[in-house]
C-alpha cells in the first residue's frame, strides 16, 4: 500500500461519498454545491491518471460552467416563483 | 475475487458511480436531481474509459525532449475520447436545464409526476 | 485653452487611483437595497402520492419497480463483465497495441503536435471533434428556442438584486484581480493546445468563465458593447464555417492522397502543427461565446 | 477513387455549413436553403448510387490521411447511400408539407432555428449511415438526439416541452448505455472502427476469452439503441412526442431519426460483431421476443386511444416492432425484410401525420375521432392520403405493407423455429391495426355533422399537394413493381 495507492483510496472514497450525497440530500441548494465539489474530485482524479486535457477541461467545464448554469436555474425559478406569488396577491386584494 | 476487486479498484468505484447515477435518473422525480444523476452517469462512464489507457510509473502523453518511445507514456486515444465526451455532457446539462426553467413557467412544480398529473389533468378538461 | 481630457484617460485615472468611491456608483436614488428574506430553502415538493387522484395509469404503478428491476440487473452484470477485464495498469491489455503505438511513436512527426492527445483529437481523428463542436452549437441552438424571449414576456431579472451584485466592493475588487487573469490563461491555453495540456474546448470554457465573472462583477451593459446577440452569431458562423471548410480540404486532400499545402511545421514551436492552431482559436471561441451565451440567456433571456 | 466517392463527405460538409448559416438568415430564407439542401443531399446520393450500381463496389473512404486503424473512415455501399437518399427526400417532404402547421405554430423571430436544426438532423442521420467507427456514431448520435428535441418543442406549449423532458431522459439514458458498450467493447479489443472490431471480435469468440465483457458489450448496444428507437418496454415516450409536436417534426421524428438508430444497430451486427457471432449470441432471440411483445401492445393501446394523433403514435411503436421481430429472425430474409419495413415505415408514416393534421385543420382543429367525423369530406386530398396510409399500415396487397409482411412471412419459413409465433403475432397485430385504422377510417368518411360541406380548395395548400402526392405515388409505385427494390437491397446486403 504505497502512498500513491492510499492517496487513491482517499479520491475514490471522496468521489463516491459526494456522489451519493448529491443525488441523496433534500435541499437542491446543498445538493448542487456537494455536485460542484464532486466535480473538482472528479478532474483531481483525471490529474492523477496521467491526463492533465481532461482535469483543465473537468474544472473549467464540470465544476465551472455547468454548475453556474444549475446556479442560475435555481435563481430563475426563485424569480418565477416570487413573480407568480405576487400576481396571486394581486387578484386576491 | 476479491484480488480482482483491489486491483481493478478504479473502474469498480466507476461501475458504483455509473449505478448511482443512473438510478437517480431513473427513480428521482425531482428534475434537478435527475440533471445531477444524468452528469455522475457520464462522468463515471468517462472514468471507466479513463481507467483503462492509464499505466502507472508512465509520464501523460506529452512528448518531452524528443522522446518518442510509446513504452514511456500512458495511452493518448481514452483521454481524446473523453475529451469529446465531457462537452457533450456540458450541452445535454445545458439543454435539460433550459427545459426545465421553461416547465416551471409553465407548471410551477419540479416534480415530474405531479406535472405530469397536472398534463392529464389538463388533456381531461380539453376533450 | 484646457485640453480636453480623452474620456479613456480619465477612465484609466479614475480607475487607477482606485477612486471607485462606493457613494456615488450608486444611482441617483438612494435605494436602501432590502436585505433579501429568508432564502427559500429548497425542500422537495411532498412527493405525489401515488393513489392521490385515485386514476393510476398502468405506467405510474409499473415504472419504479421496472426502473429498480432494470437498475440492479444492470449493475450486477456490469460488476461482473468489470472483473474479467485486464487489470487497471497492466501493459498486457488489448488497448496497447499498434494503433497507441503509432499515435505515439510518429504523432509529433506526422501531424507535428507535441501533445498527442491534441494531435489525435484534431489530426488522426478530427471527424469525431468536427461533429463535437456542433453538438454545442446544436445545444446553444435548442437553449436559444427555449428561452430567447424577443421582445416577448420579458425575463428580465428585477433591477434591485442585480443592484445588490454590481456594488458588492468583494466581488468588484477580486473581479478586477482575476478576470484579466483568466482571460490571459485561457487565451494561452488555447494557443499552447497543441504544445502542452489545454486546447479549445478547455481554453474556451476558462474565456468563458471568465466573461461570466465579469458580467455578474460589472453589469451586462458594459459587457454587451463587446458581446451581444448580433456579435456572438457572427462569431459562432465564422468560426465553425471556417472549422468545417478546413477540416473538408484536409479529408479531401488526405482520402484522394493529394499532397495538402498544410505543413506539420516543426514541432515545439507556436506556428508548428500545420492546421491544429487555427482549429484550435476557432473552437476555443465557439466555446468561450456559447458558455457566456448560456448563462446570458438563462440569466435575462437575451445575449 | 472515382470522384463519387467524394460525394458522402460533401453532403455532410454542405450540411453542417448550411446548419450553420441558417441561423443568421431570415425564416424563409432558411427554409428555402433546407429545401434546396434536402434536394441536393437527395442528387448526390442517388449520383453515388447509380454509380455503385453501375459496376462500383463498396469501399471505405479515409477521412484525412490516415487508413482505417488511425483515423475515421465512412463506409461507402449501395444500403447506404439508398437510406441516406430516401432520408433526404422524405426530410424535404415533410418541410414542404407540414408548412401552414409550421407557419401557424412557430414563434416568426425562431424559425430559422427550426431549419438549423433540421439541417442537424439530416447530418446525423447521413453520418449514422455511412460512418465505419462507433465513436463518430455515437458523437453524430447525440448531435440527432438534441437536433431532436430541439424540433420537438419549438411549438411552444405545455405538453411539448414535457414531452421533450421525458424524450431526453429515455434518449440520455440510450446513449448513456450505448456509450457504456463501446467503452467495454474498447476494453477487450482495443479498437474503435469497425473493419479492425470484426477481426478481434472473432479471434476472441473463437478463443472463448474474454466473453463475459463482449457479451456485455453487445447487450448494452442494443439495449441503448433499443431504447433511443422506441423498442417495446421503453416506448412510453412515444405518444406525447409524436402526438403534440408540429407535423412536420412528427413525421421527421417518427418516420427518419428512430430509423437512423435501428440502420447503425444494423450496421452494428453486420460490420462489428459479423452475423455468426451475433445470431450465435441469443441476443437476437431477445429483440425478437421484444419485437413482437411490441407490435401486439403498441397495437392494443393504439386501439384505446381515441386522440387521433396519439392513436397515430402507438401504431409507430407497434411497427418499430415489426423491425425488431425481423432483425430477431435470421440475418439474410430477416434483416431484409426489416430493411424493406424500414422503407416503409419512412415514407408512410411522415404521411399519415400530415394528412391527420390536414384533416384536424379542416375540421377546425379538433383533435379526437369524435370532433373529426366527416373530415374527410371537407379535405379530399387529405382523406385519400390518410386511407392511403392507413391501407398502407394494414398491408393491404399493391402497398409497400403487403410486401415487408409477405417478406417477415417468407423469413419465418426459412427460419424454422420461429415459424409459429412469427405468423401468430403477424396474423394477431393485423388484426389489431385494421381494427383502429378501420375505425378512423370509418369516422373520417362518415357523414359530417353539420351538413355544410365547405371544402378546403386544392390551390391553397400547393406544397401540401406536392408532398403528399409524391409521397402516395412512391408509395404505390415501390409497392407495386417491388422486385427491383428488392434486388437493389439484397444486393446491398451482400456488401453491406
Amino acid at each position: 500500500m504505497s502512498a500513491m495507492d492510499i492517496f487513491t483510496l482517499m479520491l475514490l472514497g471522496l468521489v463516491l461519498v459526494s456522489g451519493i450525497a448529491a443525488c441523496l440530500f433534500h435541499n437542491l441548494l446543498v445538493s448542487l454545491i456537494i455536485y460542484m465539489a464532486y466535480s473538482v474530485i472528479m478532474s483531481i482524479i483525471w490529474a492523477m491518471l496521467e491526463a492533465p486535457d481532461l482535469a483543465i477541461t473537468e474544472a473549467a467545464v464540470g465544476a465551472g460552467i455547468s454548475s453556474v448554469l444549475m446556479f442560475v436555474t435555481l435563481k430563475k425559478l426563485r424569480d418565477i416563483r416570487k413573480k407568480a406569488q405576487d400576481e396571486k396577491e394581486k387578484e386576491q386584494v | 475475487m476479491l484480488e480482482n476487486l483491489w486491483s481493478n479498484r478504479i473502474p469498480c468505484a466507476a461501475v458504483l458511480l455509473f449505478a448511482l447515477g443512473f438510478s437517480t435518473l431513473l427513480l428521482h422525480p425531482n428534475l434537478i436531481k435527475k440533471i445531477i444523476g444524468l452528469n455522475i452517469m457520464d462522468t463515471a462512464a468517462y472514468l471507466f474509459l479513463t481507467s483503462l489507457g492509464y499505466i502507472p510509473g508512465r509520464l501523460a502523453p506529452i512528448i518531452v525532449n524528443g522522446d518518442t518511445d510509446p513504452s514511456h507514456y500512458v495511452n493518448p486515444l481514452p483521454a481524446g475520447l473523453v475529451l469529446t465526451g465531457i462537452v457533450v455532457s456540458v450541452s445535454v446539462t445545458a439543454l435539460m436545464l433550459a427545459l426545465t426553467i421553461r416547465l416551471y413557467d409553465r407548471y410551477h412544480t419540479l416534480d415530474l409526476d405531479k406535472i405530469y398529473m397536472m398534463a392529464r389533468q389538463e388533456q381531461g378538461e380539453l376533450q | 485653452m484646457k485640453k480636453k481630457k480623452s474620456k479613456f484617460s480619465q477612465a484609466l485615472r479614475k480607475w487607477d487611483e482606485g477612486s471607485f468611491d462606493l457613494t456615488d456608483a450608486l444611482p441617483e436614488e438612494q435605494i436602501a437595497a432590502p436585505l433579501p428574506e429568508q432564502p427559500y430553502d429548497w425542500q422537495l415538493e411532498r412527493p405525489v402520492v401515488r393513489l392521490e387522484q385515485g386514476e393510476i395509469s398502468m405506467y405510474r404503478r409499473l415504472y419504479p419497480i421496472f426502473a429498480t428491476v432494470l437498475a440492479t440487473v444492470m449493475i450486477l452484470f456490469l460488476f461482473a463483465a468489470m472483473i474479467a477485464l485486464p487489470h487497471t495498469g497492466s501493459t498486457q491489455t488489448p488497448t496497447l497495441n499498434e494503433l497507441t503505438d503509432r499515435y505515439v511513436a510518429d504523432g509529433m512527426r506526422e501531424t507535428g503536435a507535441v501533445n498527442v492527445v491534441a494531435g489525435v483529437i484534431l489530426d488522426y481523428r478530427a471527424f469525431d471533434t468536427l461533429g463535437e463542436s456542433h453538438v454545442l452549437y446544436s445545444a446553444a441552438i435548442a437553449v436559444l428556442m427555449l428561452l430567447l424571449s424577443l421582445g416577448g414576456v420579458s425575463m428580465e431579472p428585477d433591477p434591485r438584486e442585480r443592484l445588490i451584485t454590481e456594488t458588492d466592493p468583494i466581488l468588484r475588487s477580486t473581479a478586477k484581480l482575476i478576470v484579466p487573469l483568466l482571460v490571459v490563461f485561457g487565451v494561452y491555453n488555447i494557443c499552447n493546445g497543441h504544445l502542452g495540456p489545454g486546447g479549445g474546448f478547455s481554453g474556451g470554457a476558462i474565456i468563458g468563465a471568465g466573461l461570466i465573472l465579469y458580467s455578474l462583477a460589472f453589469g451586462f451593459e458594459r459587457l454587451e458593447r463587446l458581446l451581444n446577440f448580433k456579435s456572438y452569431r457572427v462569431i459562432v458562423v465564422v468560426a465553425l464555417c471556417f472549422y468545417s471548410l478546413a477540416k473538408c480540404y484536409s479529408f479531401y486532400c488526405g482520402a484522394n492522397h493529394l499532397e495538402s499545402f498544410i505543413s506539420p511545421g516543426t514541432p515545439g514551436r507556436i506556428f508548428s502543427a500545420g492546421l491544429i492552431l487555427p482549429l484550435n482559436v476557432a473552437v476555443g471561441a465557439v466555446v468561450a461565446c456559447t458558455m457566456y451565451g448560456f448563462y446570458s440567456v438563462f440569466k435575462r433571456g437575451r445575449i | 477513387m472515382n470522384f463519387a466517392c467524394n460525394l458522402p463527405l460533401f453532403c455532410m460538409v454542405l450540411c453542417l455549413l448550411c446548419a450553420v448559416i441558417s441561423s443568421v438568415l431570415h425564416s424563409t430564407a432558411a427554409r428555402r436553403l433546407t429545401l434546396c439542401l434536402a434536394g441536393a443531399v437527395m442528387s448526390m446520393n442517388l449520383y453515388l448510387l447509380i454509380w455503385l450500381l453501375r459496376g462500383g463496389q463498396s469501399t471505405s473512404y479515409m477521412m484525412g490521411h490516415y487508413p482505417h486503424p488511425w483515423g475515421n473512415e465512412i463506409r461507402i455501399g449501395i444500403v447506404e447511400a439508398l437510406f441516406s437518399a430516401a432520408f433526404a427526400l422524405i426530410l424535404g417532404l415533410c418541410v414542404a408539407g407540414g408548412r401552414t402547421q409550421l407557419l401557424r405554430d412557430l414563434n416568426e423571430k425562431k424559425t430559422n432555428l427550426y431549419y438549423a436544426a433540421l439541417d442537424l438532423v439530416l447530418v446525423s442521420l447521413q453520418a449514422l449511415c455511412y460512418t465505419n467507427d462507433l465513436f463518430t456514431g455515437y458523437v453524430f448520435i447525440e448531435i440527432g438526439t438534441i437536433a431532436a428535441c430541439g424540433i420537438l418543442m419549438i411549438r411552444q406549449i405545455g405538453r411539448t416541452t414535457l414531452a421533450a423532458v421525458r424524450y431526453m431522459i429515455f434518449s440520455l439514458i440510450g446513449s448513456g448505455l450505448f456509450m457504456l458498450g463501446i467503452i467495454f467493447l474498447y476494453a477487450v479489443t482495443g479498437h474503435l472502427l469497425m473493419p479492425n472490431l470484426r477481426q478481434a471480435v472473432e479471434t476472441l469468440w473463437d478463443s472463448g476469452s474474454y466473453r463475459l465483457p463482449l457479451l456485455t458489450a453487445l447487450c448494452l448496444q442494443v439495449i441503448g439503441l433499443g431504447i433511443k428507437s422506441g423498442l417495446f418496454p421503453f416506448h412510453f415516450w412515444m405518444p406525447d412526442t409524436y402526438g403534440y409536436a408540429t407535423p412536420a417534426s412528427a413525421g421527421v421524428l417518427s418516420g427518419l431519426v428512430s430509423k437512423g438508430y435501428i440502420l447503425l444497430l444494423l450496421k452494428i451486427v453486420y460490420d462489428v460483431y459479423g452475423t455468426r457471432v451475433f445470431y450465435a449470441s441469443g441476443v437476437q432471440n431477445l429483440l425478437y421476443i421484444f419485437g413482437i411483445l411490441g407490435m401486439i401492445a403498441g397495437s392494443v393501446s393504439a386501439m384505446r386511444e381515441d386522440d387521433l394523433f396519439r392513436m397515430i403514435a402507438y401504431s409507430s411503436a407497434a411497427q418499430i416492432g415489426y423491425i425488431y421481430m425481423g432483425i430477431g429472425i435470421s440475418p439474410a430474409f430477416g434483416i431484409l425484410g426489416a430493411l424493406f419495413h424500414i422503407l416503409t415505415h419512412a415514407l408512410t408514416k411522415p404521411a399519415i401525420f400530415l394528412a391527420a393534421a390536414q384533416l384536424s385543420d379542416a375540421a377546425g382543429g379538433g383533435r379526437d375521432l369524435e370532433t373529426l367525423q366527416g373530415a374527410a369530406h371537407r379535405d379530399h386530398l387529405a382523406g385519400a392520403a390518410f386511407a392511403l396510409g392507413a391501407l398502407n399500415m394494414i398491408g393491404l396487397p399493391m402497398t409497400m405493407g403487403f410486401i415487408s409482411k409477405y417478406l417477415f412471412a417468407d423469413a419465418a419459413f426459412h427460419a424454422g423455429g420461429k415459424l409459429i409465433p412469427t405468423l401468430l403475432a403477424l396474423a394477431l397485430s393485423t388484426i389489431l391495426n385494421t381494427f383502429y385504422f378501420m375505425r378512423a377510417l370509418i369516422r373520417l368518411f362518415n357523414r359530417p355533422l353539420d351538413s355544410a360541406v365547405e371544402r378546403v380548395p386544392m390551390r391553397t395548400q400547393v406544397s401540401y399537394t406536392v408532398a403528399a402526392s409524391v409521397f402516395g405515388v412512391a408509395n404505390l409505385a415501390i409497392g407495386i413493381f417491388a422486385q427491383p427494390m428488392l434486388s437493389l437491397l439484397s444486393q446491398g446486403l451482400e456488401q453491406f
